[in-house]
């Protein structure tokens, strides 16, 4: 609990928040990387289609999103089912992985989009020439790739971070707002409405736009400093 | 223990309060999850890990105990919603029926009649007294009682069918500020909110212990307090 | 040998080079119009693109058996890019070691025994701690070169390395990778658009015409015909060799048989041969021995043939005393003049300064 | 109403979203077009504050957004008044205006960034030639900048009308759910969700999906063949 | 006159002209290394940069007055870019149209009336339909050239208007632009970074350096000294004007006072003046008149004095009978066999071929 303006805001939902957003980046960041990998390279017109069912969660009402997910990793659904049979435990939903397995869908456009324009934008020519040098595809990609594509690094990492800590829709769907395990800021400023809180409400309304709006003012800073295409 | 307890959000505050004094007197833990009812029930058909729901009606409640998911035999209904009409500037208190009938506002704010009981309560209401196609035109709904308070807080509707309890919590915004009319309770099938222990739940020492504890007077007081009946 | 027949579909454009051979020794280069595939052929020989298809043995090995390739990074080839491609991340030193660090153990040792020696020779010894970004245009191509030559490649790989330089840089660089041809004696394959570096540079030339290699000819037989795709704006030119021998007076003199051919520009003299560069049209014709002329270089020749060369010139192709060619361009009206006919003996006028080594 | 797979639709929910996504595409388009322009040329470090601001709808929960924007809006509050002065009559909560403006706030990064690129894309020398040849600014603008960026704004437009139709906690916040007025579709699924109508919930959503992944390939496919950046 | 003082800064770079003086007639080549600030000065004098301060007036005209300037529109100015900049969206036809249509009554008329010549004459009449991305680079020029004509400028601004094309549509047209210029003077201002166009093109020359104009000179006195900028990796270089004859045989001869001047290249014999650009390193010198010799033009000289060119080499600045200066690049050696003195005549023997127009 924190006092402010004379106000005591708790501070759970924001820790846990952060910590949320802090998994789902570093996810994103694992799986990301090999599907931008993949899609800055692919030629093919099935680019287009992969391109948009990435980019779905950006057009697609976050409580839809929502509803299906809690159907398709239902614990007797077939997705936890696939998962038990190599020995994974507990459930998909209602947890902290319900949280992370949400987020990352719902921000997956944000953590793959600036990556794929960063890999495209690697001249082939520096890949080639460190082919000839004797370097294999991992070798090339962790010397090579992976230093040039720093500030789509950042600025995938820091755009996939603010879009969970705003996330509502799919969270309180797919988490179940249980305090201190699923309920993060924005449901918590939610329910601070309902029950008629608004001064907590809008203390934290204002330190979640501070927030995004410095992580944008950053995201496009090194945009403008260093080229990188942003979503 | 610690039990899981899902709940319609209306109730936010009511069941804080009477959680704080459970877990003084027994020293199990209870952790609320609030949220509109149709969306908790969503979420405790797929999985959700609710030892216990406190809905806001009965229709739902009473499905969980069909879907084989709520004890039948726990279930109880724990409060009863009471409707006000409230307005900041017009005589409600005095001749609600003639502000209703000259209906010179703007926008009269009801809780959706679809999935709320409180608005489709208050839509009978209206019905039954005969006023409805004559304000009809000016209904806003707000997708919870709540939402619809929200409008007559903001100043956006200028009247409202909203629940009691969110004008005599001593925390309400509009806290002895404007007007109310308690509708009737003969006026209208009570808003029976219903609560279901789980099959989960069952075994949960907290979470019985916690179904019993809302019978008690002590709960009882609170409960009324809030503005609620109960029976 | 290089062996092979190369099959590359890019888009629209199809790379379907037919059976060639290639002695794997001194330079080859390729030479043809944009878009005719040269860069495809050369990644197609590096492996640099994964859907080749055909076949390609290097000195015996099998570098690609039909759909089946050997990786680049195990054919063992150095590559020269046109923009060097240096990794805008690391040093000029990083750059340099990336390679080497990827060598196996005693191929290491030995390459990091070079290390100094070709920077050195390379001229890049007092720039090894700067930033790429902050080198010019000839130090970055030069630190490319370094860098391919420190890997030891059995074949070096050049895609018109000096295409993107100015003309100072260009010249410092030619020389450097003609020096570095005679010093290191690595087989090359080089890309160029510029007839001059072809004269300076190639053994043979790989003709390329719509993706096809079109013929493969030693550098004097490309140079023979009067319409050779090598000649440019500048017109005809001829390509005399020769052995330097030591400077007098400030002028270089390279031996031709029994003639002394003078240049203003130095050489290396500890090369065996060394090759000027004449323009035909810097080529003058007298009939007598000329005197009181500011012309140094009087070579006695005899008139193969008479060419036309535009409307109002000719081409008068003339083998010298030892047996090589040299074309000499002269109006209609001097050769009316003076009579010239095929068969003649004439005096061939080359100012001293109008050659380049 | 429709008949599918034996689940009656109502369409009314459909029309209106395609109206409102529409209206408001055009008003981004007008509002956005000199707003990206302006963007596009500059060059101090105010833009990286613009573009931030711009983006943050981007990363903040709709629902905080949309709360807010129904204190702003309220009847009494300043904005009503300032549009009063100029004339405007009516409310701008619960109305289709309240719709447009919410949806243009939400979509705004979706409108703005695309013609923003498109409009760094034009070679200034261009615009240097035309005005040589005697092209005023305006002149310039319509007969150089606006054929020039036509992907632009098709990416623009289709991204801002997906996006809008996709709406859902700015709108529900905004609009006050009134049937034929401000119901939209996602607000329609999410109501047949609350009221355990799961087969139309499903049938809408299906339609939006496939809806917005045939946006978002035509979006897709188009920046791919024409280099329009998106996003 | 453009008289002038523009400032004008740009990031880290200013432009700082300082006080100008151009005659607003014939071309005038900004000339300049790389970022000296050619492209700031001519788009500022343009009016194409928003932030230019200072004073400029045209024909008496003010363009700019502190930081109050005359927009674009009303400088009634051409412009050609370095890439044409035509409108990717229009065919060649509406470019050229672009402009007529924002005209005056009056003037567009008279415009319209010169449509079909300027279209002929600049050789685009059969590609009016074309879409613009379906020219060539000459073509894109071509057409670039025409729209600036057609707005019958008072001032023609042309940035680098040839260097991004290849070696052949370069010589056509910059013979179009030196015919152009010719036919409608039209005072011009025209950047280049290439001796051979400053050499055709020139009256004067405004040297930049630093984004400060460093001198303006004629043309002949910029070719004067030894160590002009103007000289690149072919040497120094001489410009003669002469007066254009009836060709004869084929050949195209220029009177240079008393002396004639053979070329093998056709020039237009409408005009009254022709350049011809002659390579210091083509011409050689002979104490005597040569017989037997391929070489038509021997043209008898004056030593004015010899300047050491480089460590071997000596420039020999000749003047002719008509009071033309010449240069001629001859080995130390030949000057010391021939006896070369300040005073001495000589004759002067350049080949035919070797001169372009
Ligand atoms: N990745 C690619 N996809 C499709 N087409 C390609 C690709 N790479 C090259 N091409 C096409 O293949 C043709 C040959 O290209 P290539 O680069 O081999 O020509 P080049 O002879 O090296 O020309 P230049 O002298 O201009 O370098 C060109 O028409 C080019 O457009
Ligand atoms: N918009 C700009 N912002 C910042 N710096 C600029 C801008 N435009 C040009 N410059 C800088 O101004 C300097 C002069 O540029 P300018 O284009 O006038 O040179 P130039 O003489 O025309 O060179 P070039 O021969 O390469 O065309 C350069 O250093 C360039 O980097
Ligand atoms: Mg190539
Ligand atoms: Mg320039």
């Amino acid at each position: 609990m924190l006092e402010l303006f004379g106000t005591s805001v708790n501070l759970a939902p924001i820790w846990l928040t952060l910590e949320v957003a802090a998994i789902t980046t570093v996810v994103l960041l694992l799986l990301g990387t090999p599907l931008a990998w993949w899609m800055a390279k692919m030629r093919s017109s099935n680019k287009v289609l992969l391109e948009a069912l990435v980019a779905l969660p950006l057009v697609l009402p976050p409580t839809v999103l929502g509803f299906y997910l809690l159907i398709v990793f239902n614990p007797t659904g077939p997705v936890t089912e696939f998962l038990r049979f190599f020995g994974f435990e507990g459930q998909l939903t209602f947890s902290k992985t319900g949280l992370v397995i949400g987020s990352v869908f719902y921000s997956l456009p944000f953590a793959v989009q600036p990556l794929m324009h960063a890999f495209e934008a690697i001249p082939q020519r520096l890949l080639d020439a460190a082919a000839t040098m004797r370097a294999g595809f991992l070798d090339r990609f962790f010397t090579i790739v992976v230093p040039l594509s720093q500030r789509g690094f950042l600025v995938s990492a820091t755009l996939a971070f603010a879009h969970t800590v705003g996330e509502f829709g799919v969270v309180l769907m797919v988490g179940g707002n249980i305090p201190g395990q699923t309920r993060m800021v924005s449901i918590d400023i939610f329910d601070h409405v309902e029950s008629l809180e608004y001064d907590q409400a809008h203390i934290l309304s204002a330190m979640m736009l501070i927030f995004s709006l410095c992580v944008l003012m950053l995201v496009y800073g090194l945009n403008r400093r260093f080229g990188v295409k942003v979503g | 223990d610690t039990a899981n307890i899902a709940v319609a959000a209306n109730f936010t505050k009511t069941i804080e309060e009477i959680g704080q004094l459970f877990e003084k007197e027994t020293g199990h833990q209870v952790k609320f999850s609030f949220g509109p009812t149709g969306k908790l029930y969503a979420q405790i058909k797929n999985g959700a890990p609710f030892d216990a729901f406190f809905g806001a009606d009965e229709k739902r409640l009473l499905k969980t105990a069909e879907d084989g998911i709520g004890i039948e035999k726990s279930y109880f209904v724990y409060a009863q919603g009471q409707i006000a009409l409230y307005s900041a500037n017009y005589p409600v208190a005095e001749h609600a029926l003639e502000v209703l009938k000259e209906a010179k506002f703007n926008h009269l704010a009801i809780a959706n009649p679809k999935t709320a009981p409180y608005g489709e309560r208050a839509v009978a209401y209206l019905q039954k007294v005969g006023l409805y196609d004559g304000v009809k035109a000016k209904l806003v709904n707000g997708e919870s009682i709540a939402h619809a308070f929200q409008y007559v807080v903001t100043n956006n509707a200028e009247i409202g069918f909203v629940a009691l309890s969110q004008l005599v919590d001593p925390q309400s915004p509009v806290y002895q500020k404007g007007q109310y009319w308690i509708v009737p309770q003969s006026e209208y099938k009570p808003i029976n909110q219903g609560a279901i222990l789980t099959q989960r739940g069952a075994n949960n020492a907290a979470a019985t212990a916690f179904m019993e504890f809302v019978k008690t007077p002590k709960a009882i007081e609170i409960i009324q307090r809030y503005g609620y009946n109960v029976q | 040998m290089i062996l092979g027949n190369l099959r590359l579909q890019l888009g629209h454009f199809q790379l379907d080079s037919g059976e060639f051979a290639l002695p794997l020794q001194g330079v080859t280069v390729l030479f043809g119009r944009s878009g005719s595939g040269k860069s495809t052929l050369l990644r197609a020989i590096s492996g640099l693109d994964k859907q080749t298809e055909g076949q390609l043995r290097v000195n015996g090995e099998v570098w690609q058996n039909g759909k089946h390739s050997l990786p680049t990074p195990e054919r063992h080839i150095g590559f020269v890019f046109q923009d060097a491609a240096l990794f805008p991340h690391m040093s000029v030193k990083q750059n340099l070691q990336y390679g080497l660090k990827r060598l196996p153990k005693a191929e290491r040792m030995a390459a990091e025994a070079d290390f100094n020696a070709i920077v050195m020779r390379v001229g890049i010894a007092d720039k090894l701690d700067r930033g790429v970004n902050f080198l010019s245009g000839g130090e970055r191509q030069r630190v490319a070169i370094a860098r391919a030559l420190l890997m030891r490649p059995q074949l070096l790989c050049m895609d018109e390395p000096l295409s993107a330089l100015d003309w100072r840089s260009k010249s410092e660089l030619l020389h450097l990778i003609e020096e570095v041809v005679a010093e290191y004696r690595i087989p090359m394959l080089y890309i160029t658009h510029a007839p001059a570096e072809v004269e300076r540079l190639a053994d043979r030339v790989v003709f390329m015409k719509d993706g096809r290699i079109d013929t493969i000819e030693t550098l004097q037989e490309a140079l023979a015909r009067p319409d050779s795709p090598l000649f440019d704006d500048q017109g005809a030119v001829s390509v005399l060799q020769g052995q330097p021998l030591p400077s007098e007076e400030g002028l270089h003199p390279i031996r031709l048989g029994a003639d002394t051919l003078w240049l203003s520009e130095g050489m290396d003299t500890q090369r065996e041969q060394v090759r000027a560069r004449i323009l035909a049209r810097d080529v003058s014709i007298s009939l007598s021995e000329p005197q009181d002329l500011s012309i140094i270089n009087h070579l006695q020749c005899t008139i193969l043939e008479l060419l036309p060369s535009g409307e109002q010139r000719l081409l008068v192709r003339l083998q010298m005393q030892d047996g090589q060619k040299l074309f000499a361009e002269v109006t209609r009206r001097s050769a009316e003049r003076l009579q010239l006919t095929a068969g003649r003996t004439v005096h061939a006028l080359i100012k001293a300064v109008a050659l380049t080594e």
